[in-house]
């Protein structure tokens, strides 16, 4: 048998004093896609980042094609065939899609850029990941993360690797572009493309992976064929023991209607109309760029409200600022955590009491914040040695506990959740769902959006389905299922 | 003067008593700034006179700046010289300093600019204000009393700037000429250059440029030539390079100041001092109109 | 920024860094010159210092909120001035120091309100009303100094606390106190912080940015109101020109004390110690006779190496 | 940033927005002055530019890569006297030039050098080298000027091209146009934007920082070199303290021009547009002959409105 793509061997790496991978071993084939799984924090991007030059590992080696290699930097990487899609969104914001999906190797005589011909080869890589309506001059700050996430899939393709390192790819994106994305996968992996396949989403590994290795703690704890493995099995891998269940049982205590929205519109959302009721959990589901996160913002006064009303618990509302509407009773956790949700550099602690900070005339009173902190810690089960610790230093679904952790520290009346499990383990899933429930049971009205149908689906107790703004659908979620909702999304009634 | 009650000498300073303890004395000179070839020549003529009478020199610079200038004076008490020689950045600001030094038994010679309100051992210094008025006059001699003047400003705020332009502009009031123009160039040679320029776009009809300082003045120079224009300039400092120019014709004249002579007399002044000789409390340096011979 | 790979130990370390410059300094200056460590000197000093320890005090606010105060000095220059002219018109000492130093809050209040609202860029910002300011001060002096005739007021600045300890010392120490307590213990230092590290985040979380700018670069005016008032007090007179350039000596002693420039990490006492740090290495390079065109050249590789040694971006 | 709903268009108005101050500024001096809109005036206003625009021109790519340069100043006076000093120790022309040149490049790649492998905030960066080689100046010149004796080098700034157009503006519309090459049709201009926009993705994107920042901060310093030999050239002599201040005129005049001082977003164009709107400024301030008290306060309020008219952080 031909020598593996990639074998990765006894890898070290340590962050200071903390141990983030322990010996850990990796194997890659040509032709397979290879799932890599572990709870938040075990390692994953960190192995991946070493992979690809970020990170100099502290000990083990790293074999391409059978041969020992160094791997010192990106452009290293990019010799050996290796493409990474990170798990962080890596665009520039202010240049052009053309101008990112070139980055690093731009097409050029001389130095001199050969604009015309990357242009046209935007076009095409745009429109092989399915997105030949975005024109490749538009800057990438105007795209929603979603089409972000599918520039970056593009560039990654683009660079035709014999090795292609995904790291959470679905996150930010909806059953149809997932759909374009495995089809590509599939493509490519029948070309003898090696891929490796970071996910938490448990569905998309069973459809599309042919083998598993999984890391709990920085360990290598084992690999194993896909087929023939059960969800449970690789949970138990994961965790160290089983889950009770993906999605804990929900006993609705639906009382009466908390927010009102009537005919509310501005910038791209139009005439949409809903009402939200105490300890409801309203799914909200759509395709990329339906306008649920623009829903969201005009609710909680980050944009203008151009038309229509809103009343909460019988008062109208029309909240201008986060202030504003954060007195009036909302909490907003957004999608885009590491940009809007979390101050890296403070820690976990100031983090947390940000919307209030715990303080008798406006002095901070220091053990109430450490103690609402220490509960909210032990509620949301975030796994950190320290709450003094810089939330920088938590991983991805950590990081996303916090940001959750804030607004529960409020008791908000109406909560927004915009993407809440994005890049959370299936163990986190749990425990955020478990709160998401129970927050509900306390009264609080929640707004929950999500593109993972699954989640929508098990945790609504209706759901409004979006399409280019308006809200096409207000289904039972009893009822509902995966084919109603995406019929509403795509516009069919 | 203006000590408060609580005001008295702080407790180290007492003990300066005036002389280094140990062989040669040493003589502080507090700058104003160096930013400007007056005050290095005015330093080159005390770090001169100080070899020769056998003085340890010890120079600070303000770079124009009082609050800098103050801790210099602070920092020379500390270190117990026995004269400090002080170029104030300001005549109003250094009061406090020197009272402080008198006050450590430092007796302090004043240089090129006195300090109010205070009793010095010694001032030494040229008359701005007066160094303005020659240069009026000599513009009224060499136009017959009429004519357009323009006149380059230094930094606004600074008395350089002030009093030479008060000098200057109370004699012009007294004759037939005319200031059509008053610009800051903020003592700067490409400034002087540039607003030059610009003032000649709007004014046609220019005899004369008094410019504050010579810097300003061959920058002037620099915007006449090619000029076909006879405008006569007259700087002020008598700088080597504006001597120079003076000589070449290119500019009129100079009013020079003789900065080496006010160090040297400066450093003189205190040797007589530490010697506890007696000392002149005003000297005053002449100016100089320099003319092409 | 995602590379941090330093412990939790680290930070203090580096923390330290502007300490154990300050150490170092020390150190070689009591050895090279005997003057160095007396009394005298040491409280001397720490006179100097006050002046650019104060101003650079609400300097740290503004970094830290992600800002950055061009006009600190020519803030100075005019409250300074206006002290100084109303008692020189025969107004008492109460009112006119009140009127510098409302002056300076509501000056810096307009920075404040010129970067939030009028969504202008603080280092342009502070820029145009520094070239304002200064005219203004050029404006109402005439460009002359104006003397201070009160004695009482003259002791603001160069009095001393039992016969020993100058008053601007204290002046000093007091405001930081007040302002390291502001920073750590309460609401509005915590929403500063928030602020410089991710503004974004901190509005979604309710953090009202405009009143906060407001108060963050009104603090850094008033602060440098005061500096103005204690330094006209000190030099018996109000000058047009005071002030210039100390910005950027407030802006080193932030960035030496360790606080980052792109905001959001930092602490108050490493202000304390960076203005410390320039102000011990002005009286040594004076006390051991450095040439005066080496002492530039001294203080720039002093600032590399300082900056250098507590290496961050 | 997140909240950008303007349309395609307004990225382009906003931009224009630096354009229509110049020519209100332009129709306002052209009304109140008979004598600024005579081509001898507008030719030497465009000369006084020049060196503004070379240093500005330079400052804009520090600028758009996230940086900031304060050190240009300093590079132009210690490279203007270095070249004098030569010529003036008998060194040849091509000589002389060719070392105060390579010296400003060398000078530029230390700041970035800085920069990029010392980890120094640019700001704080640049305030050390330009306090070091303001020092290394006077040293050098010993605080005197260093008068210019080769008439073939005066010819550099104060020569003509068919009697009619100033050389130096030559030189500032040859710079202008391979700068304005150099960023938007180079792979090295592109990678300067991204750099500024997202500089952890670009670096993942395989630019290599450190490389990019010493050309970056390399070209900032040729072109401050560049200005000083022009400079010396002009003035028939090298001066210890010529540019200072010069940092400022040339961050105003980029950050006039439309360019972001957070880096990623700017155009070269603008920067020109900048600097004439300083330039034509100053020209006016001395047709109307403003009261030198009252210059900095017009200076001061055209810079706020100019900012204010093209609003962005
Ligand atoms: N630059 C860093 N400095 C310090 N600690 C780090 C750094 N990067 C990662 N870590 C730590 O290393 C551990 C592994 O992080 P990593 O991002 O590899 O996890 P992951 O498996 O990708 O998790 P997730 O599923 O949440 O993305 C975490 O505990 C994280 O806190
Ligand atoms: N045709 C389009 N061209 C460019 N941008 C678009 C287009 N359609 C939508 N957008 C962008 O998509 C955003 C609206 O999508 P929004 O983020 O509200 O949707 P979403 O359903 O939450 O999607 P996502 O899952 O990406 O968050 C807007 O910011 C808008 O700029
Ligand atoms: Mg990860
Ligand atoms: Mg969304």
């Amino acid at each position: 048998m031909a020598a593996p793509l990639i074998r990765m061997q006894g890898i070290q790496k340590a962050f200071g004093p903390v141990k983030v991978l322990e010996g850990v071993d990796f194997e890659l084939r040509a032709g397979e896609v290879h799932a890599l799984m572990g709870e938040n924090g075990a390692g994953k991007s960190t192995l991946m980042k070493i992979l690809t030059g970020i990170y100099a590992p502290d000990g083990g080696r790293i074999d391409v094609d059978g041969e020992a290699t160094a791997i010192a930097s990106p452009a290293d990487a990019e010799k050996h065939g290796i493409a990474i899609i990170h798990q962080d969104l890596n665009l520039i914001p202010s240049l052009s899609i053309a101008d990112n999906l070139f980055l690093g190797r731009e097409e050029h005589r001389f130095g001199l850029l050969r604009r015309r011909a990357m242009a046209e080869r935007a076009r095409a890589w745009l429109a092989r990941v399915g997105m030949d309506r975005l024109d490749p001059d538009t800057s990438v700050e105007r795209l929603s993360v979603g089409r972000q996430q599918m520039v970056e899939i593009a560039r990654a393709l683009g660079q035709n690797a014999r090795v292609l390192i995904m790291d959470e790819p679905t996150a930010a994106l909806t059953e149809s572009e997932t759909d374009t994305l495995f089809r590509l996968i599939r493509e490519l992996r029948a070309q003898g493309t090696g891929i490796v396949y970071v996910s938490h989403r448990m569905e998309e590994i069973f459809a599309l992976c042919d083998r598993i290795s999984v890391l709990r703690d920085g360990q290598f704890v084992g690999t194993r064929d896909v087929p023939g493995l059960g969800f449970d099995e690789v949970v138990k891998m994961m965790v160290g023991r089983t889950l009770d269940a993906r999605f804990p049982a929900r006993t609705p205590h639906v009382g009466p209607v908390r927010l009102s929205v009537e005919h509310v519109g501005g910038g791209m959302v139009h005439d949409v109309s809903f009402d939200l009721h105490a300890g409801e959990v309203l799914g909200v589901a759509g395709l990329l760029g339906a306008g649920r996160t623009e829903l969201a913002r005009l609710l909680f006064g980050l944009d203008r409200l151009e038309s229509g009303r809103v009343t909460l618990d019988g008062r109208p509302v029309t909240p201008k600022t986060p202030s504003e509407a954060i007195h009036a009773g909302f909490g907003f956790v957004t999608e885009d955590r590491k940009g809007q949700g979390l101050v890296l550099d403070l820690s976990l602690r100031e983090n947390v009491s940000l919307p209030r900070v715990p303080a008798r005339a406006g002095l901070v009173d220091r053990p109430a914040e450490k103690k609402q902190t220490r509960g909210l810690i032990d509620a949301l089960k975030i796994r950190t040695r320290d709450m003094e610790l810089d939330v920088r230093a938590l991983s991805g679904g950590n990081q996303q506990k916090v940001v959750l952790a804030k607004w529960l520290a409020l008791k908000p009346r109406v909560l927004i959740l915009d993407e809440p499990t994005r890049g959370v383990d299936v163990g986190g899933k749990a425990e955020i769902y478990h709160i998401i429930n129970q927050l509900a049971e306390q009264g609080v009205a929640i707004l929950m959006i999500s593109s993972e149908l699954p989640e929508v689906l098990a945790m609504s107790d209706r759901i409004l389905v979006m399409h280019e703004g308006r809200a096409t659908a207000l289904l039972d979620a009893r009822g509902a299922t995966q084919e109603t909702v995406m019929t509403a999304a795509t516009g069919g009634k | 003067s203006q000590q408060g009650p609580g005001e008295s000498a702080p407790a180290s300073a007492a003990s300066g008593g005036g002389a280094a303890s140990t062989g040669t004395p040493v003589v502080g000179l507090a700058l104003s700034t160096q930013n400007n070839p007056f005050f290095v020549e005015l330093k080159n003529g005390a770090e001169q006179a100080a070899k020769s009478a056998g003085v340890q020199l010890v120079v600070v610079d303000a770079q124009d700046d009082p609050a800098r200038q103050i801790s210099s004076v602070e920092d020379l008490i500390q270190r117990r010289v026995s004269v400090i020689l002080l170029n104030p950045t300001d005549s109003s600001a250094l009061a406090g300093a020197v009272q402080s030094a008198q006050r450590a038994n430092i007796p302090v010679v004043t240089l090129d600019r006195g300090v109010d309100g205070v009793q010095v051992a010694s001032h030494i210094a040229s008359d701005n204000i007066a160094g303005g008025k020659m240069a009026a006059d000599f513009l009224a001699k060499q136009l017959d009393g009429k004519g357009n003047v323009i006149e380059l400003q230094g930094v606004p705020g600074t008395s350089a700037a002030r009093e030479r332009g008060k000098g200057f502009d109370d004699a012009i009031a007294g004759t037939g000429m005319k200031i059509v123009a008053e610009q800051p160039a903020n003592f700067d040679r490409a400034q002087g250059l540039s607003v030059t320029e610009n003032l000649l776009q709007a004014n046609d009809n220019v005899q004369a440029i008094f410019a504050q300082n010579d810097e300003m003045a061959l920058g002037a120079v620099q915007a006449l030539a090619g000029k076909n224009r006879k405008v006569l300039v007259v700087g002020f400092d008598g700088t080597p390079d504006g001597k120079a120019a003076v000589e070449n014709g290119s500019m009129a004249a100079t009013v020079a100041q003789q900065p080496e002579e006010i160090g040297k007399l400066g450093v003189q002044t205190a040797k007589k001092l530490i010697d506890k000789q007696p000392v002149e409390t005003n000297i005053a340096v002449p100016l100089k109109l320099l003319t092409k011979p | 920024m995602t590379q941090v790979n330093w412990s939790r130990l680290a930070p203090l370390l580096q923390r330290l860094g502007s300490v154990i410059g300050l150490v170092l300094l020390f150190i070689v200056l009591s050895v090279m010159s005997p003057d160095f460590l007396t009394t005298g000197n040491l409280l001397s000093v720490l006179r100097q210092v006050s002046i650019n320890a104060l101003i650079a005090f609400g300097m740290t606010f503004v970094i830290l909120a992600g800002g950055i105060d061009l006009s600190v000095g020519a803030i100075l220059a005019l409250t300074g001035a206006i002290t100084a002219g109303l008692m020189a018109a025969g107004h008492g000492l109460a009112l006119s120091m009140g009127a510098g130093l409302g002056l300076g809050l509501v000056l810096g209040m307009v920075n404040g309100a010129l970067v939030s609202w009028g969504k202008v860029a603080p280092f342009i910002a502070t820029l145009g009303t520094m070239t304002l300011l200064r005219g203004l001060t050029l404006v109402y002096t005439q460009g002359t100094p104006i003397p201070v005739t009160d004695a009482g007021f003259a002791l603001l600045g160069g009095g001393y606390l039992a016969h020993l300890l100058p008053l601007p010392v204290i002046w000093m120490f007091v405001v930081f106190a007040a302002c390291a307590f502001l920073l750590r213990g309460t609401v509005f230092g915590r929403h500063v912080m928030a602020i410089g590290g991710n503004e974004e985040a901190a509005r979604l979380s309710g953090v009202r940015l405009a009143p906060m700018k407001l108060a963050i670069y009104g603090l850094s005016g008033l602060l440098s109101a005061v500096a103005g008032v204690v330094l006209t007090s000190r030099l018996y007179s109000a000058q047009s020109t005071a002030g210039s350039g100390y910005e950027l000596d407030a802006i080193a002693a932030v960035v030496l004390g360790g606080t980052s420039l792109s905001g959001g990490r930092g602490w108050l006492f490493g202000t304390l110690i960076g203005a410390l740090l320039i102000g011990f290495l002005n009286n040594g390079l004076n006390l051991l006779d450095v040439s005066s065109f080496y002492q530039q050249v001294v203080k720039g590789v002093v600032i590399l190496i300082a900056v250098l040694l507590d290496r961050r971006q």
